[in-house]
C-alpha cells in the first residue's frame, strides 16, 4: 500500500488520539447523567433533551453574534458555553421542579415521565428551530486540524473537546468531594432521612443536584455542535451511549464513570478500526454486558459490608 | 477429631472487605439441640457470622460445615434446603401478603418453577400452617395482611416462617428488637418450644433475655471469639468486661 | 406544516410569477366552473375517490416529527407550494385541491397505517408522500391493494416498479454511473473508498458503484464501510481512508451520522484540498445540518441544485422563498417533490378522469417543461427521464453546478449487469 | 341490579368479561374495518403489555427491550410468510427466482439454510412461541442468576435491543434491513389482505389475547404468582426460604417474551409486514408505557391502556398534527405524576367505591376486608420506593386476601 514507517506511526498517534477523543465525548455525556442517575437514582430519559438545549443555545448565539457583532465571532463560543449551562441549568431547574420532586421514590417511574419530557421538548425544538437541522456557524480557530509534521493531523476540535471534558470533570469532582454541595449531595444520596434531619434542606439539594446534572448536559450538547449535528432528535443519538457509560461505571461512582468512558471508547474506536462499524459497535455493546454479567453493579461498585 | 457431633462446625473462617477484617480466623461448634447466643458490641462480625453461614456473604477462607456438608459453596437456597433458616435484623416478611399465604409461601414443597406452578393448598400445608400459627400466637390473624401485625406480631410471624421449612438450624438476628415486655416474655417461651427438636443460634444485645434462654454464650469482638461458655462464666470474664465498658 | 398561513400578497405574486411560466399549459386563466361542468364528476371518478364537482381531495404523508422530519419537511413544503400553485391556476379539471396531511413519525408502521386511512377512508385521489425506503416499502403492498397513486420523491436504490408509484426521483442508476464516470474522467479518480450508512440504499447504492467501478470501468474499490443509522463518530474511518489514500471517497452517509462525519471529516485535515469526495446524499438541506464550511470543495450528483440557472428554477426558488422565508433552501427531494402534484395534474387532464387506473395508464409520456431541474418526462416504468448533474459544495452551504450530463439519462431500476 | 353491580366491582372475572363484551363485540359492531384492524394491530401490542403486567407489576423487572421479543416473533411469522410470497412464479423476473426479493436484490443465490425449515407453517408457529422464549432464557439466566436487577436490568435490556436493532439492520440479505419483511400477501394460500380476513384474523387474535389472560391470571393465582410478588418485594427472604429466586425470574421473562412473540406473529398477520423499528429501544419503552397506563398491576388494566394510548396516538394525530407530541407527552407524564396505578387504579379508587356505595347501607358479606394501609406512613415510604404502590386499591392485593381467608378462617 505505500505507507512508509512515519505513516504507519502517524496513523498509530492519530488513532490513539481517536480513542482518547472519543473517551472525552462519551465522558462529557455521561457526566451529567453520573450526577442524575448516579447520585440521585434519576432515570433521565430527556437527558439528550438538556443536551440538544445547550446545541441549540450555540446555534441561537452564533447567529446573534453573525448578525449584530461579526467582530466578535472568534469569542463567542467560550461564552456560548457558559450560557448554554445556564439555560440547561434553568431547564433542569424547571423540569426538577414541575416533575421529578414528586418521584423520588420511584426510580422507575421516573423513566417514563422523563421519556414524556423527552417528547415534549423535542416538539419544542422543532416548533422553535424548525425540524431541519441547523449548523451554528464556529468561529474559525475551532475548525480544521492541527498538523505538527507531514500527514498528522489532529482535530482540533477534538483537542477542545478534550480540554472542556477535563475542566468539567475536574469540576464535578472538586464540587462534589470539596464543596458543601458536594457534602450536601454525598449525605442526602447516602441517606435521606439523616440529612434532613441534621438540618440539610434536601430538597433544594436534589433540585440544584438535578439542576447540575442538567446544565453539565447542556456543555457538554454545546461541545457537541463542533463534531456533531444539531437538530430537533440529535439529544436521541446519545442517550444509550450515555446511560451505559454510567451503568457500566457503577451508578454510583464519577471515577467509574471515567473508567467505564475510557473502556468503551477505546473498545469501541479500536474494533472499528479493524471492523466494520457495525460488527464494532455489535461486539463494544457485547463486551458491556458480558462485564456486567461478571460484575452486576459496574466496574467501580461499592463494596460494602451487608 | 471428628466433627460429626456437631450440627455446626465452623472453622478458620475469614471475610475481609477491602482489607477489613470483618470475620478473622473464626472457630465455633454448636451442638445438636443447642440454644446458642452470640453478643458482642456493635461491629463485632455477629451479623456478619451469620451472613457467612446462610451463604448471603461469601467467606474468604475457611469452612462451614453443615451435619458434615461444606456450606461455603453452596447457593443460598440450597443452604436452605439442607436445613438452615435465617431471620433477618429488622421483620423481613411478605407485608402486602395475609399471615395465610405469608406462611403458605415459607411451606417447602413446590420449591422449583414448575413444583410452585403444581402446588396446590392442601389439608397437611393448612394443617401446617394452623399448627405454626398456634405455636407463634396468630391463629387470630391469618387473614390479615401481614403488614397490618404489630412489630412484635411481625417478627413472630418471621420465626414461623421458618418454622414452615422445620429447619434443623434456626439463625434469628435480635428476634426480640422493638419488642414489648410481655412480647419478650412470650418470644422466651417461643425460643425455649421450638428449641427442643433443632440447634439454634440467637445474636441478642438484652442480657435478662440472653440468660433466660441461653445454653451457652459466645461473645465476639473485632471478627474473632473472645469468649465462650455458660452465661455466668461469660459475664465474670474480665476480657469481656473490659470490651462492653470500653477503654 | 398546516401553519402555513395564507398570506394573500404572496399568493398572489407567485401565481403572477408562475403563470408566466406555465402560459403553454392550456388551461390555465379557464375559469374554474365551466371547466367542472365538462367534466362531471360522474364521469371523472368512477371508483368513488374523494372527488366531487368543486374539489379533489389528495393525501400527503410524510414525516412531521421523529428523525426523518428533518429531511422530509422539505418535501411537505415543495409538493404544497405546488398544490397552492395549481389550485391558483385553476385547479385539476375545474376542481380545487384539498390536503389531508398524515404523519408518518418517521416510524414505518406507522406509514402503513396512515396510508391506508388515506386510501380507505379519506378516498383520496392520490397521495404525495413518502422519502425513505423502508417508509415506501411498507405502504406499497396498500397501495397496490387498495389501488392507490403515491408519487414518490426521493432518489432511490431501484429495484421496483409499481403501477402504483410514480418515482419522481432518481433510481440509483440515474445518480451514480454518470457522476461516477465525471470523476474518473475529469478528475482522473482512479481507486475509491465507499461509505454509507448501513441500510439499503446506501448499500444498493454502493454495489451498483462497485460493480461499475470495476466491471465497467476497470478501477479499483479499495474500502466498503457501513455504520448504523444515528453513529456519530468517525474517526477510526477516517484514519483507515488515511492508510489506503484513495482518489476518491463516495459517501451515501445520512442523518444524523451526515453532519458528524464531514465536522471529524475535516477536524482531521481531510478537506477538499487534499482530498476527492463525491457524494449522493448531500443537498442543500443537508449542508444546513453540516454547514457549508466543513464540506467545501467536495462534490455532490444530484440532479436539481438550486443554483440552477433557468428561468423555471428562478421562478420557483423565488415562490419558495416568498413561501417559506429568505433563508429557505431547496434540495434535490424538494424540487422532485414538487413534480408530483404538477405530473399528476397533467395525468388527471390527459386521461380526462381521476380514476387511478387511467392515470396510471396516461402517465408514461407526460412531460413537464415548466420543472425548475428544466424537463422532465414519464418514462413507461413510471420513473422519471432527468439529466445528472455535479454540484461543487460552496461554503455558503449553495452549490455551484460544475457539470451536467448533455443528455436526459434513461431511468433503469432493474440495471442489467449490476445486479 | 345491586347484585350485578357488586359483582362488576369486586371480581376480577367481571373484569374480563367487560373486556370481552368491548373486545368481541362492542369494537366490531361500532368500527369499519380499517379501523377494526387498526384496533387489532394494537391489540397485538397488548400482548406485551400483558407481558409486562406479569414480568414488571408482578416480577418487578422492568425490561426496556420487550420489542426484541415482539419483532422476534413478527419475524418469525414474516419469514413463513415470505416464502410463500415468493414462489418462483411470482418472484421470475428475479435473477433467482423462488427466493424472498430481498434477498436477491443482495446478491443472494440461494435460501439460507437457516430459512429452509421456516418454509413450514408449523415451524414458524414454534418458532414464534420459541424463539423469543430461548432469547429470554439465555439473557435471563445469564443475568438473573448473576443477580443484575433493577436499573441495570432494564438498561441491558436496552442494549440487546440495540444489538439486535444492528444485526438486523445490518445483515439486510438475511433479513431484509431496515426496510423489514414486506409485501406478505397469502397465509396456506389464503389472502390475508381482504376484508373478511381481517375480520378472521381480528377475532382470531382477540382470543389469543384473551387466552393469553387467562393464562398469566392462572399463573398469578399459583403459588408461583404469590412468589413473585414476595420476591418483589422481599427477595432475600424469597431466596431464604429455599427458593432460587432466579428461574422464578427467568420463568417470568420468558412467559414475557412468550407473550411478546405471539403479539408479533399476530401483528405481521395482520398488519402485513414485520420490520426493525420494533425491536428498538423506542417501541420498547412505548410498550412499558401501555402497561404503565393501563395499570401495571392489572392485566385488564394492560388491554385498556395499549388502546388509550395507541387510539390517543391515532387520533391526536390525525387531529392535531402539530400539537400530538405534546398531548402524548402530557398524557404520560400525567399518568406517571397523577395516576401512578394507571386506569386500573382509577377504577379500583373511584369507580369500584362507588359501586360499592352502599355497602354500608346494605351490610352484604363481602369477601373484601378493606385495611386502611396507606394511612401507615412509614409503610407507605416502603411500599413506595417500589415500582408498585400496594395501597389497598389493588386488584392482586384484595385477590389475595380473598383467597388466604377461605382455608383456615372458614
Amino acid at each position: 500500500m505505500g505507507l512508509s514507517a512515519s505513516d504507519l506511526w502517524n496513523i498509530v498517534v492519530m488513532q490513539g488520539f481517536a480513542g482518547l477523543s472519543l473517551f472525552s465525548v462519551l465522558l462529557l455525556m455521561g457526566l451529567g447523567l453520573a450526577i442524575i442517575f448516579g447520585q440521585m437514582g434519576v432515570i433521565n430519559m430527556a437527558h439528550g433533551e438538556f443536551m440538544t438545549v445547550g446545541a441549540y443555545t450555540i446555534f441561537m448565539l452564533s447567529s446573534l453574534t453573525e448578525t449584530y457583532a461579526p467582530s466578535l465571532m472568534p469569542y463567542y463560543f467560550l461564552v456560548a458555553i457558559a450560557v448554554a449551562f445556564v439555560l440547561a441549568f434553568a431547564a433542569g431547574w424547571l423540569a426538577e421542579w414541575a416533575l421529578i420532586r414528586h418521584l423520588y421514590r420511584r426510580p422507575l417511574d421516573t423513566l417514563l415521565a422523563t421519556w414524556g419530557l423527552s417528547l415534549g421538548m423535542q416538539q419544542i425544538f422543532r416548533s422553535t428551530f424548525g425540524a431541519k437541522e441547523v449548523s451554528p456557524t464556529l468561529p474559525e480557530w475551532l475548525l480544521g486540524s492541527w498538523s505538527p509534521t507531514e500527514g498528522l493531523d489532529i482535530p482540533i476540535n477534538g483537542m477542545f473537546v478534550m480540554g472542556l471534558t477535563l475542566l468539567v470533570t475536574g469540576g464535578v469532582f472538586l464540587m462534589l468531594y470539596r464543596s458543601r454541595w458536594g457534602l450536601r449531595v454525598r449525605a442526602t444520596v447516602s441517606n435521606r432521612g439523616m440529612a434532613n434531619a441534621i438540618g440539610i434542606n434536601t430538597r433544594n439539594t436534589d433540585r440544584m443536584t438535578f439542576a447540575i446534572g442538567c446544565g453539565i448536559a447542556g456543555v457538554a450538547g454545546a461541545a457537541f455542535t463542533t463534531i456533531g449535528s444539531t437538530g430537533p432528535t440529535s439529544g436521541s443519538l446519545y442517550i444509550v451511549d450515555a446511560f451505559l457509560v454510567v451503568t457500566f461505571g457503577g451508578a454510583a461512582s464519577l471515577l467509574g464513570t471515567v473508567a467505564s468512558a475510557f473502556g468503551i471508547a477505546q473498545t469501541q474506536s479500536i474494533t472499528e478500526f479493524f471492523l466494520t462499524g457495525s460488527m464494532a459497535k455489535v461486539l463494544t455493546l457485547l463486551a458491556i454486558i458480558t462485564i456486567l454479567m461478571i460484575r452486576p453493579q459496574g466496574l467501580f461498585a461499592l463494596k460494602m459490608r451487608r | 477429631m471428628s466433627n460429626s457431633d456437631y450440627v455446626l462446625a465452623i472453622e478458620d473462617l475469614t471475610v475481609s472487605f477491602d482489607g477489613f477484617k470483618a470475620i478473622d480466623t473464626l472457630n465455633l461448634y454448636v451442638d445438636k439441640g443447642e440454644l446458642r447466643v452470640i453478643i458482642g458490641p456493635n461491629g463485632a462480625g455477629k451479623t456478619t457470622l451469620l451472613d457467612l453461614i446462610c451463604g448471603k456473604t461469601r467467606a474468604s477462607a475457611g469452612s462451614i460445615k453443615f451435619k458434615n456438608a461444606e456450606m461455603t459453596k453452596l447457593a443460598e437456597h440450597e443452604i436452605v434446603r439442607s436445613g438452615i433458616g435465617r431471620k433477618f435484623q429488622t421483620p423481613s416478611i411478605y407485608e402486602n401478603l395475609t399471615v395465610f399465604k405469608n406462611l403458605e409461601v415459607s411451606f417447602p414443597r413446590g420449591r422449583g418453577v414448575f413444583g410452585a406452578l403444581k402446588f396446590r393448598c392442601t389439608d397437611d400445608v393448612k394443617e401446617r400452617i394452623a399448627e405454626v400459627a398456634g405455636e407463634i400466637g396468630l391463629e387470630e390473624q391469618l387473614s390479615m395482611e401481614a403488614g397490618l401485625l404489630s412489630h412484635g406480631q411481625k417478627q413472630w410471624l418471621e420465626i414461623g416462617m421458618l418454622l414452615m421449612q422445620d429447619p434443623e438450624l434456626l439463625m434469628l438476628d435480635e428476634p426480640i428488637a422493638g419488642m414489648s415486655v410481655r412480647e419478650r416474655e412470650l418470644t422466651a417461651e417461643l425460643l425455649d418450644r421450638i428449641c427442643r427438636n433443632r440447634s439454634m443460634i440467637v445474636i441478642e444485645h438484652d442480657m435478662d433475655f440472653v440468660k433466660k434462654i441461653a445454653h451457652k454464650v459466645t461473645v465476639m469482638h473485632q471478627g474473632k471469639i473472645l469468649a465462650e461458655g455458660p452465661m455466668e462464666r461469660v459475664q465474670s470474664d474480665p476480657k469481656v468486661i473490659d470490651v462492653y465498658l470500653g477503654h | 406544516m398546516s401553519s402555513q398561513d395564507d398570506r394573500d400578497d404572496l399568493q398572489s405574486t407567485s401565481r403572477r410569477n408562475f403563470s408566466k411560466g406555465l402560459a403553454t399549459l392550456p388551461l390555465i386563466g379557464m375559469p374554474g366552473l365551466s371547466l367542472a361542468a365538462k367534466y362531471p364528476t360522474a364521469k371523472v371518478n368512477t371508483t368513488k375517490l374523494a372527488v366531487t364537482d368543486t374539489e379533489v381531495t389528495v393525501g400527503q404523508l410524510h414525516s412531521a416529527t421523529g428523525t426523518m422530519a428533518i429531511s422530509e419537511t422539505g418535501s411537505i413544503q415543495a409538493e404544497r407550494l405546488a398544490i397552492e400553485q395549481i389550485n391558483a391556476a385553476g385547479g385539476v379539471l375545474g376542481r380545487q385541491i384539498k390536503i389531508i396531511q398524515e404523519d408518518g413519525a418517521s416510524d414505518w408502521p406507522t406509514f402503513a397505517e396512515k396510508s391506508k386511512k388515506l386510501l380507505v377512508n379519506d378516498r383520496v385521489a392520490a397521495v404525495f408522500g413518502c422519502w425513505t425506503s423502508a417508509s415506501r416499502k411498507a405502504v406499497l403492498p396498500i397501495f397496490e391493494k387498495e389501488n392507490g397513486m403515491l408519487y414518490y420523491p426521493t432518489f432511490y436504490e431501484g429495484l421496483e416498479q409499481s403501477k402504483n408509484v410514480i418515482y419522481t426521483g432518481q433510481e440509483a442508476t440515474q445518480q451514480i454511473l454518470w457522476g461516477l464516470d465525471w470523476v474518473m474522467k475529469e478528475k482522473g479518480a482512479k481507486s475509491f473508498f465507499l461509505i454509507g450508512s448501513d441500510y439499503i440504499w446506501p448499500r444498493t447504492s454502493n454495489k451498483i458503484a462497485r460493480k461499475h467501478i470495476e466491471n465497467f470501468r476497470h478501477l479499483k474499490v479499495v474500502g466498503e464501510e457501513y455504520y448504523p443509522l444515528g453513529h456519530t463518530n468517525f474517526n477510526s474511518l477516517i484514519n483507515k481512508i488515511k492508510i489506503v489514500k484513495p482518489d476518491c471517497i463516495y459517501a451515501i452517509v445520512v442523518g444524523g451520522s451526515n453532519v458528524a462525519f464531514y465536522k471529524q471529516m475535516k477536524a482531521a485535515g481531510v478537506t477538499s484540498k487534499k482530498q476527492l469526495l463525491l457524494t449522493i446524499s448531500v443537498t442543500e438541506d443537508e449542508l444546513l445540518g453540516i454547514g457549508g464550511e466543513n464540506c467545501d470543495g467536495f462534490y455532490a450528483c444530484m440532479k436539481y441544485f438550486q443554483s440552477l440557472d433557468n428561468s423555471n428554477n428562478h421562478k420557483f426558488v423565488e415562490a419558495f422563498k416568498a413561501k417559506y422565508g429568505p433563508k429557505a433552501v431547496i434540495g434535490d427531494v424538494t424540487q422532485a417533490a414538487y413534480l408530483g402534484p404538477w405530473l399528476w395534474k397533467f395525468a388527471v387532464e390527459k386521461a380526462g378522469s381521476f380514476d387511478i387506473d387511467k392515470i396510471a395508464k396516461a402517465s408514461p409520456g407526460i412531460e413537464f417543461k415548466g420543472a425548475p431541474e428544466g424537463y422532465v418526462k414519464i418514462h413507461p416504468n413510471h420513473h422519471l427521464w432527468s439529466k445528472a448533474r455535479i454540484g461543487e459544495i460552496q461554503s455558503d452551504g449553495q452549490f455551484k453546478v460544475v457539470a451536467e450530463s448533455p443528455e436526459l439519462i434513461e431511468p433503469n431500476p432493474f440495471p442489467k449487469g449490476y445486479q | 341490579m345491586d347484585k350485578f353491580r357488586r359483582w362488576i366491582a369486586s371480581s376480577d372475572m367481571a373484569s374480563i368479561v367487560v373486556l370481552a363484551i368491548v373486545v368481541f363485540a362492542v369494537l366490531p359492531a361500532t368500527t369499519d374495518i380499517f379501523r377494526l384492524n387498526l384496533i387489532g394491530k394494537y391489540l397485538t401490542y397488548a400482548f406485551v403489555a400483558v407481558g409486562l403486567v406479569m414480568l414488571w407489576g408482578y416480577g418487578g423487572i422492568l425490561s426496556l427491550g420487550q420489542g426484541v421479543f415482539f419483532g422476534l416473533g413478527g419475524y418469525c411469522m414474516a419469514m413463513f410468510l415470505k416464502l410463500e410470497a415468493s414462489d418462483p412464479v411470482s418472484t421470475k423476473i428475479q435473477s433467482t427466482p423462488g427466493i424472498p426479493d430481498f434477498m436477491d436484490w443482495n446478491q443472494l443465490t440461494a435460501l439460507p439454510f437457516w430459512w429452509e425449515p421456516f418454509r413450514h407453517l408449523p415451524v414458524a408457529l414454534i418458532g414464534m412461541l420459541v424463539v423469543p422464549m430461548v432469547l429470554a432464557a439465555v439473557i435471563g439466566f445469564a443475568m438473573f442468576k448473576r443477580r443484575v436487577g433493577g436499573v441495570y436490568f432494564a438498561i441491558i435490556t436496552q442494549a440487546v435491543a440495540m444489538i439486535i436493532t444492528v444485526l438486523i439492520i445490518g445483515q439486510q440479505g438475511y433479513t431484509g434491513g431496515v426496510n423489514g419483511i414486506t409485501d406478505l400477501k397469502t397465509m396456506l394460500g389464503w389472502d390475508i389482505r381482504t376484508d373478511s380476513a381481517k375480520y378472521i384474523l381480528y377475532f382470531a387474535n382477540a382470543i389469543l389475547l384473551f387466552v393469553a389472560i387467562f393464562a398469566c391470571r392462572a399463573v398469578q393465582r399459583t403459588k408461583l404468582g404469590t412468589l413473585l410478588l414476595a420476591m418483589r418485594d422481599k427477595e432475600d427472604r424469597v431466596r431464604f426460604s429455599g427458593y432460587d429466586v432466579a428461574n422464578f425470574k427467568v420463568f417470568v421473562f420468558c412467559l414475557a417474551a412468550t407473550l411478546c412473540g405471539v403479539g408479533g406473529a399476530m401483528f405481521t398477520l395482520q398488519v402485513g409486514f414485520m420490520s426493525p423499528s420494533f425491536v428498538g429501544i423506542v417501541p420498547s419503552i412505548e410498550m412499558v408505557i401501555f402497561a404503565a397506563v393501563g395499570g401495571r398491576m392489572s392485566l385488564v388494566g394492560a388491554v385498556y391502556g395499549t388502546l388509550l394510548v395507541n387510539f390517543g396516538k391515532t387520533y391526536f394525530s390525525e387531529s392535531f398534527p402539530e400539537m400530538w407530541l405534546f398531548l402524548m407527552a402530557a398524557l404520560f407524564i400525567g399518568v406517571v405524576m397523577a395516576f401512578p396505578n394507571g386506569l386500573a387504579g382509577l377504577w379500583e379508587s373511584y369507580v369500584k367505591p362507588w359501586l360499592l356505595r352502599e355497602r354500608q347501607a346494605v351490610p352484604v358479606p363481602a369477601p373484601e376486608k378493606t385495611p386502611a394501609v396507606a394511612e401507615d406512613p412509614s409503610e407507605a415510604e416502603a411500599a413506595s420506593t417500589r415500582p408498585v404502590a400496594r395501597s389497598p386499591e389493588h386488584a392482586p392485593a384484595s385477590k389475595n386476601r380473598s383467597d388466604g381467608v377461605d382455608p383456615a378462617v372458614a
